[in-house]
């Protein structure tokens, strides 16, 4: 079972989240699968320098028995926290676009705002005050 | 090491099972699950700390966040008159039976109720043209409402749904509502069936949805409130219904026909 | 010994700004005399001693490295000009204290980024500058805003991740993250099968945060959508924080064919969409793609020359590249639109002192002599060995030029004066680099930088680029072939990352 | 047909990238150099050594995690708290089982996540860990006596000053070694005999900011999602 490594299912896990995270639609899901990649570089982390048999860093061990490497651990607890905030922000910023589009579907959204985008700049033209003698003028 | 081995092959089976569920609860959920099996797996990987944190903040702290967000993605858009009793606006809070029905059915359905106030004579336009969801506010009052078939550039199956061999609707209503029956798809059976079923036996009323877009088709609500409907004709872009009662209909045997 | 200084200042700053609410105004103001100060040390003979040190007196091996290098001395005056342009435009607008903090945790952050030698440091601050600019960027909270915002941070975090794989299999290989033992690692046995696989993981996941395509195909959007105070810091400066990391790299694994390529690419991708854009933010956000594209090809030829002026037009291209959006943004103000068509004709609305300042961002950008567009181009195109850069740096400058053609019509009369210009003041500030730019740069890199900017077959080059620029516009209006702008929705944003990973890692492993 | 392309493109890509790290598979040659590690313990008093390279060597990173942490609680409360709240329907959950099992857990929870801050630098936990359990304590606690109680008897406490100033505190303590000849971001308090609870009081110290710090922020940011959402 050698290759079954943690590197190996991390991997793994990686390539299943970036495959839903362009196959699915649904914003909330590719959130999830954008979770999946980030804890998959967690565990591809922790499982890098590891080895079975070896104890917990935390002093004191069992005496003759290797302790797992305690730096990427301590790296690991970062990267947790970031991950959190980054769900937390982007779910905030997608509860936004449900509240006004009714919709999480990714497609959906996209099409709604880049015709919002195209509206705005028609619209800011036809509001605009003294159109006409600006309009003479360029001619 | 054996264990270790087993929650490594568990790890991406789990993580490619919910994410593939067509419902978003059903993911977060299992993407909790996933999280805990992971904190499971730093534990065995020697890094109790990591797993620690692994459990407080992904297992806990992050689908927890993920359930409040995706409670209510969708809006119930109710359009009705003003009728007391029923439906009134009183000091900017509705109030009245058919209000307190609806919030139950929007909150069975996992929506955000939403009660506009139109003229009567106007709600049937606007529900045909599509911008409400249902109408409410003593339509049934009224039997010179008539429901048309859906205009034909919508795929959409109109169905009513009545206890069978129910011919105890008053004649007037018979004419308007036959038109856009769909044979055969009265019975239902489904869990929205027990939510039809308290709007029924609770009140007069009658309502015509039109369940849109992705509220029902990947939202909470994907076995929808009319499976007959859906059986019939499955629509891409929607589906109305018309949920009729009569109003003498006595309530407890009616009951027991709507749930079959 | 105070180099953590630099950005602790600004963090501490931005939460007292957010703890106590009246100060947010004085925060800004006593964070810009902070900075002055440092940079003051930081440029002062005494600086030798500071100039590298390791946080809390740590050993290398698992402590975090911190250097003042030319790189990290370059950046922090750009840092503190846009950091000074930005408050006097900011400062007569109603400004929240989140805001604030906001804007001084992006200053902090881009602080330690530039000072750090450890490449899980440089992780978690672009983690924090990314969450930071993501917030920036949909400040107003509009849709297209929060959109952009969203689709930048799911494709900044994807890439965070790669990065951070890039980072494990580094760390598993050397076991130290400092750039110096890594470097050690790599010149000890060159030729070992972790290096191609680290390199790419590590510059495909900067990449999406750097602004090159096809890596961040978010850019165009969060840079035109975003505030316009906002936009200049973004594109002026956070935009080099992946650049940055990128001359790190370089300095450590052998990136200099993987980085032309992207440069090409990009600088090309840049050129031809900011060609076609019809709205002024959105072409000023796809420039910042093909000035990248002038970075990258510089930071590939690696010689010293080069690298000097990568340096020198990393700041020159960040003074105008702000001067650019503030004004781009002041004209929106007066007009209601960026549409080039519709700010060219309105243009008797827009105050004298805006257009004054976009001719003079004009002018440095497309490299006329005087500026500093040119003065940062002329060492890179003096240094650039082989017809394939020099062909690409010309194209480049023809590129912009045709681009930038369309704003011609905008610098012609009626010169009317309207209205009071507020920001003024921050012109003044963007613009003096922008002119005198040739004592600047030679203070900075030293004498023989200018040499290649006096030379008048380099100043004729730069000329008739231009000239061509402007005929290909010219002929550029009348075709109506438009690449199209889909490329730069969220799913082709993840499929470009994934391929370009595979394909960086494919050029390194056989080129 | 279009779809079938892009889901086959997705699914090659990503066994592609996958498949380049797999095969180059980064031989571990494992562990930790033991001596080093051993040497850490000593020089911070901490013997989880997670803790003492999270909270000595490497310091620096932990105090930008935080303001990450930070950003996060400013831009959830920035974006969700003026939006109008829905928080008609009731918070407290109907079912009493939960209710009841809700206000024994709770303090528990509070304990536990207590314990976890305290003890971090001896045993697994630590400050972040610590303050998400706490937070999830105050989550039972919401269910069991409603939303807006906890919430009053919290902004009572003055918890939102105390949400900004603990990185301020955290900032300054990173800082303070300066004025006893240390470098910045060295330890503040000294150090004492690995292995004893008083024996790494600057972790400690910096462990108690920390939790206190993601506690509250935990809240916030759990009570902006409650409001807006209405109920648990």
């Amino acid at each position: 079972m050698g290759w079954l490594s943690g590197t190996t299912v991390a991997m793994v896990l990686f390539a299943v989240g970036t495959t839903v995270l362009i196959v699915r639609k649904d914003l909330v899901i590719k959130l999830l699968a954008l979770g999946l990649v980030n804890s998959s570089g967690i565990l591809f982390l922790i499982s890098i320098r590891f080895q079975p048999q070896m104890e917990a860093p935390i002093l004191p061990a069992k005496v003759g028995s290797a302790i797992a490497d305690p730096f990427p651990q301590a790296l690991v607890l970062s990267a947790i926290v970031i991950n959190f905030a980054i769900l937390a922000l982007s779910l905030v910023f997608v509860m936004l676009l449900v509240e006004r589009y009714h919709s999480t579907d990714c497609e959906r959204i996209e099409h709604a705002v880049e015709t919002e985008k195209a509206m705005l700049g028609r619209r800011d033209r036809t509001v605009n005050p003294s159109e006409g003698d600006t309009r003479e003028e360029t001619r | 090491m054996i264990s270790r081995t087993v929650l490594l092959l568990l790890l991406p089976v789990i993580a490619a099972v919910s994410l593939f569920q067509r419902r978003r609860l059903s993911a977060v959920i299992g993407m909790g699950l996933f999280s805990l099996v992971l904190a499971a797996t730093y534990l065995l990987h020697s890094s109790p700390d990591v797993a620690v944190t692994e459990a407080a903040i992904g297992a806990a702290l992050v689908t927890i966040i993920y359930v409040l967000a995706i409670r209510r993605t969708g809006r119930l858009l109710v359009v009705g008159d003003e009728v007391p009793g029923l439906l009134a606006l009183e000091g900017g809070e509705f109030v009245g039976l058919e209000v307190d029905i609806l919030a139950g059915f929007a909150r069975r359905l996992g929506l955000d109720l939403s009660i506009q106030i139109a003229p009567l004579c106007d709600v049937e336009t606007i529900l045909l043209r599509g911008d409400a969801d249902l109408g409410a506010g003593g339509l049934s009052a009224v039997p010179a409402i008539r429901l048309h078939r859906s205009r034909d550039h919508l795929p959409t199956a109109l169905v009513r749904l009545r206890p069978e061999a129910d011919d105890r609707l008053p004649p007037e209503e018979s004419p308007a509502t036959d038109r856009c029956e769909y044979p055969g798809t009265s019975p239902i059976s489904s869990r929205r069936s027990s939510a039809v079923n308290r709007l029924k036996r609770r009140s007069t009323w009658r309502a015509f949805s039109r369940f849109r877009g992705p509220t029902s088709r990947h939202g909470e609500s994907t076995d929808s409130p009319c499976p007959g409907a859906s059986r019939s004709s499955p629509p891409p872009g929607g589906r109305t219904c018309v949920i009729s009662s009569a109003r003498t209909s006595p309530s407890s045997s009616a009951a027991g026909a709507w749930t079959t | 010994m105070i180099l953590p200084l630099f950005p602790l200042s600004h963090i501490f700053l931005g939460l007292a700004a957010i703890a106590w609410r009246a100060s947010a105004r004085a925060t800004l103001i006593i964070g810009l005399i902070v900075d002055i100060a440092l940079v003051a040390i930081a440029f002062s003979p005494a600086a030798h001693c500071l100039s590298s040190t390791v946080a809390g007196g740590w050993t290398d091996v698992i402590g975090i490295r911190l250097a003042l290098d030319s790189l990290a001395l370059d950046l922090l005056l750009l840092t503190v000009l846009l950091e000074l342009a930005v408050i006097i435009y900011l400062w007569r607008q109603r400004l929240r204290p989140s805001f604030v903090i906001l804007l001084q945790f992006l200053v902090g952050a881009v602080m330690a980024l530039v000072l750090s030698q450890d490449l899980f440091n440089v992780y978690v601050i672009l983690e924090l500058l990314t969450l930071v600019s993501f917030l920036l960027v949909a400040y107003d909270r509009r849709t297209i805003q929060i959109w952009a915002s969203l689709k930048y941070l799911i494709l900044a975090s994807v890439g965070m991740s790669i990065f951070l794989l890039g980072v494990a299999v580094t760390y598993a290989n050397v076991g130290s993250l400092g750039l110096a033992a890594i470097q050690q690692a790599v010149a000890a046995n060159p030729q070992a099968g972790w290096i191609p696989l680290a390199a790419a993981l590590l510059v495909a996941g900067v990449s999406v945060k750097a602004g090159i395509l096809t890596f961040s195909l978010w850019l165009p959007d969060a840079h035109s959508a975003a505030p316009a105070a906002i936009s200049a810091f973004l594109s002026g400066l956070v935009i080099k924080m992946g650049i940055v990391v990128l001359i790190r790299l370089a300095g450590v694994f052998p990136l200099a064919l993987v980085l032309q390529i992207l440069g090409a690419i990009t600088g090309i991708g840049g050129a031809i969409y900011a060609m076609s854009s019809t709205d002024l933010k959105r072409m000023l956000a796809f420039h910042t793609l093909s000035q990248i594209g002038y970075l990258l090809i510089g930071m590939g030829v690696a010689n010293e020359t080069a690298a000097r002026g990568v340096l020198a037009y990393a700041l020159a291209h960040g003074s105008f590249k702000a001067l650019l959006f503030l004004a781009a943004g002041a004209a929106y103000d007066a007009v209601g639109s960026t549409e080039i068509a519709e700010l060219i004709s309105s243009r008797h609305r827009i105050p004298l002192r805006t257009r004054a300042a976009l001719l003079l961002g004009t002018l440095a950008i497309v490299g006329l002599p005087p500026f500093d567009g040119y003065i940062a181009k002329a060492p890179l195109l003096d240094a650039a060995h082989g017809w394939t850069n020099q062909i690409l740096l010309l194209l480049l400058g023809i590129g912009t030029a045709a681009s930038f053609a369309k704003l011609l019509p905008l610098f012609k009369g009626p010169y009317r004066r309207v209205g009071n210009d507020p920001v003024w003041e921050s012109y003044v500030v963007l613009a003096l680099p922008i002119v005198l730019f040739l004592p600047i740069e030679r203070a900075l890199f030293g004498p023989a930088i200018i040499l290649p900017a006096m030379n008048w077959v380099i100043a004729l080059e730069s000329i008739a680029v231009v000239a061509t620029g402007w005929l290909m516009h010219r002929v550029y209006r009348r075709l109506s072939v438009r690449p199209s702008e889909s490329l730069f929705r969220l799913e082709p944003g993840m499929f470009a990352i994934l391929l370009g990973f595979v394909a960086i890692y494919l050029l390194l492993r056989l080129g | 047909m279009r779809r079938i392309v892009r889901t086959t493109l997705a699914v090659a890509l990503s066994l592609a990238a996958c498949g380049i790290v797999i095969f180059n598979h980064p031989i571990a040659e494992g562990g930790s150099r033991s001596n080093d590690t051993i040497q850490l313990a000593t020089e911070t008093g901490a013997t989880n050594l997670v803790s003492a390279i999270y909270l000595g060597a490497r310091l620096y990173d932990t105090l930008f995690e935080v303001l990450v942490f930070t950003v996060a609680v400013i831009g959830v409360r920035f974006y969700l708290l003026r939006r109008p709240s829905s928080a008609r329907a009731a918070p407290i959950p109907e079912s009493h089982v939960l209710q009841a099992s809700a206000q024994i857990l709770y303090p528990l929870t509070l304990i536990l996540g207590l314990y976890l801050a305290l003890f971090g630098h001896l045993s697994p936990g630590g400050g972040f860990s610590g303050g998400v359990v706490a937070a999830s304590g105050l989550l039972l606690c919401v269910m069991s006596i409603g939303v807006e109680t906890v919430y009053r008897r919290l902004s009572g406490a003055g918890i939102e000053r105390l949400e900004w100033a603990l990185p301020m505190v955290i900032v300054v303590v990173c800082v303070l070694p300066v004025l006893f000849g240390r470098p910045i971001l060295s330890s503040l308090l000294p150090v004492g005999r690995a292995g004893r609870f008083f024996g790494s009081s600057s972790i400690l110290l910096l462990n108690v900011l920390i939790g206190l710090k993601v506690l509250i922020g935990s809240w916030m940011v759990l009570y902006a999602f409650i409001r807006h959402r209405g109920e648990i």
